[in-house]
């Protein structure tokens, strides 16, 4: 293997778990649950990102052959994770879950069944 | 043709991702197609009517801006997290909407959701509004004339509405 | 060198899955706990992919696919229950 | 074609089920056709079966032309082929009484009720242990969606405790299952028997040990050993009468089992492990049958009654079972099947007395005269004669041969439990019997009409009794050379093992590869 | 052949009242008597050969393996008693065509009345000890039936059960002597059992044998202490209780003792019990008969009593005793017959059995009185009637004892006193019904019964007379051959049968017992004033409260053991199962194998202990159901990374999509149920729990460890090998699933399948309260569908598809197959069902998913049968390679098929399950079950 | 590495046979949930623990015992059914017994913990 590629592959496996670990962090560090929301919905997502990334790039080599396939996992991913972020969010304003004092604005009330 | 192929991009996709996942021989071009041309009629029932693509090439320079967004945006958050004693300041947004169609507004809310410490909380469809929470912002009005001239405003243009 | 990647590259998503776990279990809220096992979720497909890589085998590709088109089905149901209590209604 | 005969008794409920249940609703008419015409074809090839397996020959079936034993396989031996044609029977007098209308209280009754009856006949034909398991899975969602039938508070209550311990003894199985495979590398019975006689280094032993006692308790479980006994009463008697009389046969499934398993598998050549079950089975027999007794004793509900009556025969088969010489095997399988069919009759019958008596039901209290008082009163005294083992029917020379079985000290055990436990019977039955239909009180009797599908049913299957009776000579000449056959694994052995070849000319064991 | 119509024409004779239902009682009396007629006539036929000494035998076989053949005998003995059960039968068939009213159905009372006939000449006549207690056990189940005529009255049902429970217990204790005594001969014939009588009297057993014997016959035969269940089968009609105890039933003991007797008499053992039940009884029945107010009640303690007396004469342990006892039977049961008869007759003209209110009769039926007195006469032993011989024989062979040494003299006193008594019952039974007075507010008006009713007493009381006065002439041989039955190895003793022995000590015994009794009877009120002290315990109030007594703590002992606790009923099952690894695990010698263990790695190790905690926080987290569930999940997802770690990428594939399947479903079913558990179970309990739950679990590692360090041979390598040649596929495992084991599939499925069918049945018409709000009180949203999710799981559908197929297509050759393709299907089906709600899906959907997954099943089951066409075996695969132009090489293989069936059977049953239960809330719910 | 998967299972045995036993039906569902993946763990070594295998025939990797696999998925698959039917015959006790008592006794119970 080239050995630019492999260091390429190697940067983006590394750099995959680094996003991972900051991700996680991320969602340990933070004051409040919106804060923590940030980290695993953009750095897990990245982190998974550089891994296929660099499954693609290596099996590219391995077999010669471009493959495609990580393209639909990286989908996938793109897809889902904000959609499960929007309705963390959902829940957590619907639990009226604490904020930092620093938090500008407000989060409405979700409308309620018992309002209607 | 509209109903032997009436998602045309879906189909495209279909085949495209059909080949990336199997090898390349005439064999699988061959099910790619009758994939490509069988699952949009299949699933036709469930496929309420969206705004089409009317702007292919902006969608793809879209696309770009949004992945090097994303890596912008999972470094900031990164020194954001790591940053030691740093508190960011956090916002609830209420962004304004002037799509209208759910299928774009979900293509603006996820993007949102994937760039620079910002996530969509609450979609009103009623009084075309989005709740945003953004992770450290230190001007709100910003943040949302930033939105509107970066994804919005493309957006509009790719569907024409 | 890549031996080492795979090492080190593994071993930071076992952190943060050991991390995200932590989260799961002292919550305190819920969509805490939701938040964490969606994230668990995202960090298995990365160690999937190195998995494979590492044995060099395409393998377990489908299971990577798989996590990352179903896992967050679970999170959906979880919030929606939350949200509506009936997540079929 | 004849050879394909061996799988139909799972091929045949199989196809009528998915015809059954392929539109949840139908002609009433034509469902009950196909139900009934395919258990009357099952019984028809369970008479053809056991006339095939009466010449001691054992056949096996490889399923996807896999030999053994690397493939499932039937087995027809006159084991199989007579736990075949019981359960036919039984499902005959079952599902003629529910085509009176039972079928109707609910959803796809007809189609479950043939689908039980591939998973009893599927756990009785199969010479495979994880097969085994599939099929008893099988019959247990079966039963568990027939037990519901109808629907009922009594029989959600019942079914969380039969389905919550059934689910943990399905866990067990796969536990035992799994330390058997990793001990013998095989999942053929036969095979297993051989690996076992081949000779096994401590700890194989070991684990082959603690493989075959978890089983023990799984198969316990199902058949209501004691202390495992739990599920049965309340579940048999809140079942919907037609599923309680085929749930007759369901504790069956659990001694034949224990019977296949460790009479091939646990047999004399097994060396330090022979015999692994035999002790427990002996005194936990005992012990069921003394709480049988008590239960009996205890019951003050027609179906109660027959149910622990099942545990009696369940405690009187697990101790033949543990005495395990050929005549105490020859007693069990005699008994097994008078107390299959009587007690399934009686099952029915009780809902019949219960249908006539309006809120009074099964219990035994005073309440209006019957419709049929002599009809039915005849029945229950002809079934309860045959079951608690009165002369002059079945139920006595079963006894009696179980009995006459035992030597020495097994005697001084059994005896004195058994005998009492007929008392027991006697006790609660003449009780039953007499305040139910001698101490009726005013009131006119209203309530359903026996009719002859009903009364087929009940009829067929408490006439078994004296049918067993005169055919006792027979019957228990098959049992007898069953017990035979089963005392003699090596020839089990040499039928499924020693032959590699069923299609001869077959190079390979197996025939795929030709493209079609 | 003689022999078995014997018994076959009375059998056959219980189905003829049967036939009879629609013709007149007299024709039916006629027509019912004609078979045991025509079977008297037979037995007549034999006289002369059984008079010569000779034993007819007669044997089929029957069920060899218990050594039961259907073998009778006509001996002398078994000749006797079934002239006296044939004729008396005849004579009870012609009074109760008189005696039942127009109400009682005379259809039942003869069929139940022959098939008594039937058991007992089975009983007299079997050959084989078990065919004599079948028939044995019959009789107590056919007198169940006639005690129990009478089924409105208490009494009657009453009696019948205590009748059918004492003799049934005594005859399964005589099941238990008679199995004995075979396991000890080898045989049940009872030709040969007496041939090794020696033999069963050597056994060490021997006195338990004795026992179990003794007790069937003295519970039949109403011996103390088992006697209190005669007088309450009197609730019986008197034509059953003239039957019942003067010639059968009661009989059937005695006639036992005397079938027994060359097998087990003749030891101290037989003496002492014997004689001391037999003494007792003998007084003990006297005494009571002459207490009794009752008529029948007074008939049947004289019964008890004389069946004592029987008994004792048995017990003397002589040949002339055992002889004078079988005389005592014959003439008890003509005498006693006609009493009861006479009994019957006042009871029917008077309506009243109650000796103080009947007085005075013989104005009113003088004929009956005469009857009555004579049959009182012959009961009293007075000379020159049968009565008397036996009497007279009684009390010599009480002279003769001497087994009691020193005390021996107690016998004939004793005897002598139970005669006093006998007398003076006699008397009463005169003189108080047909003298003393006029009768006081009698119901009816007495005459005398009609014609024919009289009739058989009239016959009986012929026999007293004839055999009183020519005893050698009419009873002699007879008497003869019956003994000679007893006694066959020692052959008969000098016998004398004569009215007049000379001036001897028994003459004089009998003349004191005349005298006495008339001096009792004359006392009898002061007696009975000394037996008004005792307080009188009605037997019947005494064994109903026992029977109640024993029914409830049958019930409390039941409670304390199932006690309807399913925690308790799951214990049990783990401890048993965890006792039963345990001593397979203590049997391993060491857990360490051959196998080197592989080097532990950081990720395993850490994923392992995430399991571990994951695990644990399940169990220890319960309490709040949401967060187990959260954490179940997490078990799921570790469980399947391990698969893929451990190279089992289509476990892991399997375990991620039911895992997402089943978190939906627990989802689902947790919105209708408390959101908490309560803290409820006690520190012990939790205790005893966790302790069980952690040996099983240590069990379990340990096994588990125990394999895995000792690898052996598996027979999975002959599928690896075969797999590409063989199945046509690369994929191992998922050739095994659709080739190897494919039927294991094929059951598989069909669980699934039956597992929607049965949560069908289970969500029909549920309807469970639905709650408001979360369980903190906050109210749900009012948004159903957030349109996100919605435009979401739209755009995810096509994508799931190709997923699906694609799954689908690789699974033969790589990870995947029909099952993972359907539960991915399913899984966006259901997503869009929670994104977009039911209304919207149904419209899309507007098909049931039972038949999807049937028609899976029916794929594969047909897929299966396929094989049949070209005469392989069921499920029999096969494959091919075809080559197309441009496109390539193309295999297809029938396994594909049946892959198919898997996956739309997946696809139904998900559907099935989820989308039906998802459907509980709305409007589409199941209901088509009746409630 | 045996050690500690043969842990693995021991704890998920008897964490699961911990909420078996408890007294409410929705424990003893998660229970026996979770006494299933321990039983699928444990069959699922009987093969043997392969690191870096596989059950394709053609890949140069060493092969794993496929069987255990197979069974694994098949009671993966029964135990899915099994535990379907459990959770809803749950609710459905909770609806005709009016408690989620294993044992259906009528106890005043709130719903919320409010
Ligand atoms: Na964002
Ligand atoms: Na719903």
């Amino acid at each position: 293997m080239v050995p630019w590629l492999e260091g390429l592959i190697a940067l983006l496996l590394v750099a995959g778990g680094i996003f991972a670990v900051i991700g996680a962090l991320g969602l340990l560090r933070f004051r409040d649950f919106f804060q923590r929301l940030h980290g695993p919905a953009k750095n897990s997502t990245l982190g998974v990102g550089c891994t296929l990334l660099a499954s693609m790039l290596f099996f590219w080599v391995q077999t010669g052959d471009p493959s495609g396939r990580e393209i639909l996992i990286t989908l996938f991913v793109m897809i889902t994770t904000p959609v499960s972020a929007h309705l963390l969010t959902m829940t957590g304003m619907h639990h009226r879950l604490q904020r930092t004092e620093q938090t500008q604005g407000e989060p409405y009330e979700l409308g309620s069944e018992r309002d209607r | 043709m509209k109903r032997l192929l009436p998602m045309p991009l879906l189909s495209l996709l279909l085949f495209v991702i059909w080949m990336c996942l199997t090898a390349l021989t005439p064999g699988n071009a061959l099910l790619a197609l009758v994939l490509a041309l069988l699952i949009p009629i299949l699933i036709g029932r469930f496929w309420e009517p969206q705004p089409t693509v009317h702007r292919p090439l902006k969608l793809v320079a879209y696309i770009a801006v949004l992945i090097w967004d994303i890596i912008v945006a999972n470094l900031e958050v990164s020194r954001l997290i790591l940053a030691p004693r740093r508190q960011p300041r956090p916002a609830f947004v209420l962004y304004p909407l002037s799509l209208t169609e759910p299928f774009p507004i979900t293509i603006l809310a996820s993007t949102i959701s994937l760039t620079p410490g910002t996530i969509s909380a609450h979609l009103r469809m009623h009084d075309g509004t989005l709740l945003i929470h953004a992770l450290d912002v230190e001007d709100t009005q910003a943040l949302i004339e930033q939105i509107q001239r970066r994804y919005e405003q493309p957006l509009k243009e790719i569907f024409q509405c | 060198m890549l031996t080492w990647a795979f090492w080190i590259s593994s071993a930071l998503f076992t952190l943060a899955l050991v991390m995200n776990f932590y989260r799961v279990l002292i919550g305190p809220s819920l969509p805490d706990r939701i938040a964490a096992l969606d994230t668990m979720y995202v960090n298995a497909i990365g160690m999937i992919i190195i998995q494979g890589l590492w044995q060099d085998t395409s393998l377990y590709f489908e299971a990577a696919l798989l996590i990352a088109m179903l896992g967050f089905i679970s999170t959906v149901a979880v919030c929606k229950y939350l949200l509506r209590g009936d997540i079929i209604e | 074609m004849s050879q394909h005969l061996l799988i139909a008794p799972i091929v045949l409920p199989l196809c009528a089920a998915v015809l059954l249940l392929l539109r949840r609703g139908g002609a009433v008419l034509i469902k009950r056709t196909i139900g009934i015409g395919t258990t009357l074809a099952l019984v028809i090839t369970g008479i053809f079966l056991v006339h095939t397996a009466g010449d001691g020959v054992i056949r096996f079936y490889a399923l996807g032309d896999w030999q053994p034993p690397f493939g499932i396989v039937l087995v027809l031996d006159r084991l199989s082929a007579m736990m075949i044609l019981l359960t036919a029977i039984l499902a005959l007098g079952a599902i003629l009484y529910a085509s009176a209308g039972q079928d109707e209280d609910g959803t796809n009754f007809q189609g479950l009720f043939q689908l039980q009856l591939l998973g009893i006949n599927g756990a009785f034909l199969t010479g495979d242990l994880f097969n085994l398991f599939v099929f008893f899975e099988v019959l247990l969602i079966a039963s568990y969606a027939l037990l519901m039938h109808g629907g009922g508070r009594s029989r959600t209550g019942a079914g969380v405790h039969y389905v919550a311990l059934n689910l943990a003894g399905s866990s067990l199985f796969l536990f035992a299952l799994g330390i058997l495979y990793g001990a013998l590398g095989t999942l053929n019975m036969a095979d297993m028997a051989r690996q076992i006689s081949a000779g096994l280094d401590a700890h194989q032993q070991g684990l082959v040990h603690a493989g075959g006692l978890l089983l023990l308790s799984v198969f316990a479980l199902k058949s209501a050993m004691l202390p495992l006994h739990f599920w049965l009463p309340r579940a048999y008697a809140a079942a919907p009468a037609s599923v309680a009389a085929l749930f007759a046969i369901m504790t069956k499934i659990g001694l034949y089992a224990i019977l296949r398993v460790y009479s091939l598998v646990f047999a004399d050549h097994a060396g330090p492990l022979a015999g692994l079950a035999q002790p427990w089975l002996w005194w936990c027999g005992l012990a069921t049958l003394a709480v049988a007794a008590i239960g009996v004793l205890s019951a003050r509900d027609l179906r109660l009654q027959t149910s622990y009556l099942i545990m009696i025969s369940v405690g009187t088969l697990l101790c033949a079972f543990g005495m395990g010489h050929l005549d105490s095997i020859t007693a069990a399988l005699y008994y097994i099947v008078h107390t299959t069919l009587v007690t399934g009759g009686l099952f029915l019958l009780a809902d019949m007395i219960g249908s006539q008596r309006g809120r009074a039901g099964t219990r035994a209290v005073r309440s209006r005269p019957l419709v049929q008082p002599g009809r039915l009163g005849t029945l229950y005294f002809i079934g309860m004669i045959a079951v608690i083992g009165l002369p002059p029917l079945s139920g006595a020379i079963g006894k009696a041969l179980v009995l006459s079985s035992a030597e020495g000290i097994q005697a001084l055990w059994l005896w004195p439990i058994l005998l009492l436990a007929g008392l027991c019977g006697i006790i609660s039955a003449s009780r039953a019997g007499s305040t139910i239909f001698w101490r009726t009180g005013e009131g006119d009797p209203d309530g359903p009409k026996m009719g002859w599908r009903r009364g087929l049913g009940i009829t067929g299957l408490i006439a078994a009794s004296p049918l067993l009776t005169l055919l006792a000579g027979p019957v228990s000449q098959y049992a007898a050379a069953t017990a035979q056959q089963l005392n003699n694994p090596d020839h089990y052995l040499e039928a499924i093992l020693g032959t590699p070849m069923l299609t001869p000319g077959a190079v390979v064991p197996h025939a795929g590869g030709e493209s079609s | 052949m003689v022999l078995l119509l014997i018994v076959l024409l009375p059998l056959a004779g219980s189905l003829v009242p049967l036939m009879c239902q629609h013709i007149s009682r007299g024709w039916c009396a006629w027509l019912t008597a004609l078979l045991p007629a025509i079977a008297l006539g037979i037995s007549l036929s034999q006289t002369s050969t059984i008079l010569d000494g000779e034993v007819l035998r007669h044997s089929l076989e029957w069920i060899p393996a218990l050594g039961l053949s259907l073998a009778f005998r006509l001996d002398g003995l078994s000749f006797l008693f079934s002239l006296l059960i044939l004729g008396i039968g005849l004579l009870i068939i012609l009074y109760a065509r008189y005696y039942l009213s127009e109400n009682d159905s005379i259809v039942r009372f003869y069929g139940f009345l022959m098939l008594f006939m039937t058991a007992m000449l089975g009983i007299v006549t079997a050959n084989n000890l078990l065919l004599l207690w079948f028939f044995w056990e019959l009789t107590s189940l056919s007198s169940f039936l006639l005690i129990g005529y009478w089924y409105r009255e208490s009494d009657a049902r009453k009696g019948a059960r205590m009748a059918l429970t004492v003799t049934g217990a005594g005859g399964l204790a005589l099941l238990a002597g008679f199995l004995l005594i075979g396991q000890v001969v080898g045989s049940y014939d009872i030709d040969t059992v007496i041939a090794n009588a020696d033999q069963i009297r050597g056994n060490p057993l021997y006195p338990l044998m004795l026992v179990l014997v003794l007790l069937g016959c003295f519970t039949k035969s109403a011996q103390f202490p088992f006697q209190f269940w005669l007088p309450h089968a009197m609730a019986a009609p008197t034509p059953v209780s003239a039957y019942l105890h003067s010639a059968t039933m009661v009989k059937a003991g005695v006639f036992l003792l005397a079938r027994m007797f060359p097998i087990l008499s003749g030891t101290h053992w037989w003496f002492y019990i014997v004689t001391l039940v037999g003494m007792i009884t003998l007084l003990y029945g006297a005494w009571f008969a002459l207490m009794k107010q009752d008529l029948k009640g007074v008939l049947a303690f004289s019964t008890i009593s004389h069946l004592g007396l029987i008994t004792l004469l048995f017990g003397f342990d002589s040949r002339l005793a055992a002889i004078a006892a079988v005389l005592h039977i014959i003439n008890h049961a003509t005498f006693k017959a006609s009493l009861f008869m006479a009994a019957g007759i006042v009871d029917h003209e008077c309506g009243t059995r109650d000796i103080r209110k009947l007085n005075g009769l013989w104005r009113y039926m003088p004929y009956t009185t005469v009857l009555a007195t004579v049959a009182s006469a012959s009961m009293a032993g007075v000379p020159l009637l049968n009565g008397f011989l036996s009497k007279e024989m009684f009390l010599a062979e009480s002279l003769e004892t001497q087994m009691f040494g020193g005390l021996s003299w107690l016998v004939p006193v004793l005897a002598t006193l139970g005669s006093v008594f006998s007398v003076a019952y006699s008397l009463r039974f005169v003189h108080d019904v047909f003298f003393n007075g006029e009768p006081k507010q009698l119901p009816k008006e007495p005459h005398e019964p009609p014609r024919y009713m009289r009739l058989p007493i009239e016959i009986l009381i012929v026999l007293c007379i004839a055999v009183g006065l020519l005893p050698a002439l009419t009873v002699g041989a007879l008497l003869k051959v019956a003994a000679l039955a007893m006694m066959p190895t020692e052959g008969l003793p000098e016998l004398d049968l004569a009215i007049w022995h000379g001036f001897n000590l028994p003459l004089l015994m009998s003349a004191i017992a005349l005298a006495g009794g008339l001096l009792v009877y004359v006392l009898r009120h002061y007696l009975y004033r000394f037996q008004r002290q005792f307080r009188g315990r009605d037997a019947r109030l005494v064994f109903e409260a026992a029977n109640q007594r024993l029914i409830n703590s049958a019930e409390k002992l039941l409670g304390r053991f199932e006690n309807g606790s399913l925690q308790r009923y799951m214990f049990w099952l783990m401890l048993t199962a965890l006792l039963f690894a345990a001593l397979g695990l203590m049997a391993i010698p060491g857990l360490d194998g051959p196998a080197a263990p592989q080097p532990i790695d950081g990720v395993v190790a850490t994923g392992g202990l995430l399991l571990c905690l994951a695990g644990l926080g399940t169990a220890f987290l319960h309490h709040r159901r949401l967060v187990a569930l959260i954490l179940l999940s997490v078990v799921g997802m570790l469980v399947s990374l391990a698969f893929a770690r451990f190279s089992a990428p289509d476990l892991a594939l399997t375990q991620l999509a039911v895992e997402v399947v089943t978190m939906i479903l627990l989802m689902l079913a947790l919105f209708f149920l408390p959101q908490t558990t309560p803290r409820e179970s006690s520190g012990y309990r939790l205790l005893r729990d966790g302790l069980l739950a952690s040996a099983f679990g240590g069990v379990v590692a340990s096994l588990n460890y125990a394999v895995l360090t000792h690898p052996i041979e598996r027979i999975s390598q002959f599928m690896i090998e075969n797999s590409v040649p063989g199945g046509g596929g690369h994929n191992v495992v998922n050739v095994i699933l659709v080739d190897f084991r494919g039927f294991d599939t094929l059951g598989e499925i069909t669980v699934l399948c039956i597992a929607g069918l049965a949560i069908y049945k289970l969500l029909n018409r549920l309807r469970l309260a639905m709650p408001s709000g979360d369980m903190e009180g906050r109210a749900w949203i009012s948004e159903r569908y957030p349109v996100i999710l919605s435009v979401v799981s739209q755009a995810l559908l096509p994508f799931a598809l190709m997923v699906a197929i694609y799954i689908f297509l690789r699974g033969h050759n790589a990870p995947g197959g029909g099952f993972i393709a359907g539960l991915v299907t399913g899984v966006a089906l259901i997503l869009l069902y929670m994104a977009r709600g039911v209304e919207w899906t149904q419209r899309r959907l507007p098909f049931q998913y039972q038949p999807i997954a049937v028609t899976g099943v029916a794929i594969a089951l047909l897929t299966g049968l396929g094989s049949w066409l070209f005469d392989h075996p069921f499920l029999t695969s096969a494959y091919g390679h075809f080559h197309i132009p441009v496109i390539g090489d193309i295999e297809l293989a029938t396994a594909m098929l049946f892959d198919l069936g898997v996956y739309l059977a997946v696809v139904g049953a998900t559907l099935m399950i989820l989308a039906n239960l998802g459907k509980v809330t709305t409007p589409h719910r199941p209901s088509r079950e009746k409630s | 590495m045996e050690l500690i998967y043969s842990i693995c299972t021991g704890v998920l045995t008897a964490s699961g046979i911990f909420l078996a036993l408890r007294g409410r039906t929705f424990p003893v569902v998660v229970g026996l949930t979770l006494l299933t993946y321990a039983v699928n763990l444990f069959l699922f070594s009987m093969g043997g623990l392969h690191t870096a295998a596989s059950t394709i025939v053609g890949t140069d990797m060493p092969m794993a015992d496929p069987l255990p696999q197979a069974l694994v998925l098949t009671a993966i698959v029964i135990g899915f059914a099994m535990t379907a039917f459990v959770v809803i015959l749950a609710m459905r006790a909770r609806g005709d017994l009016g408690s989620d008592h294993v044992d259906g006794q009528r106890r005043e119970e709130s719903r919320e913990a409010s």
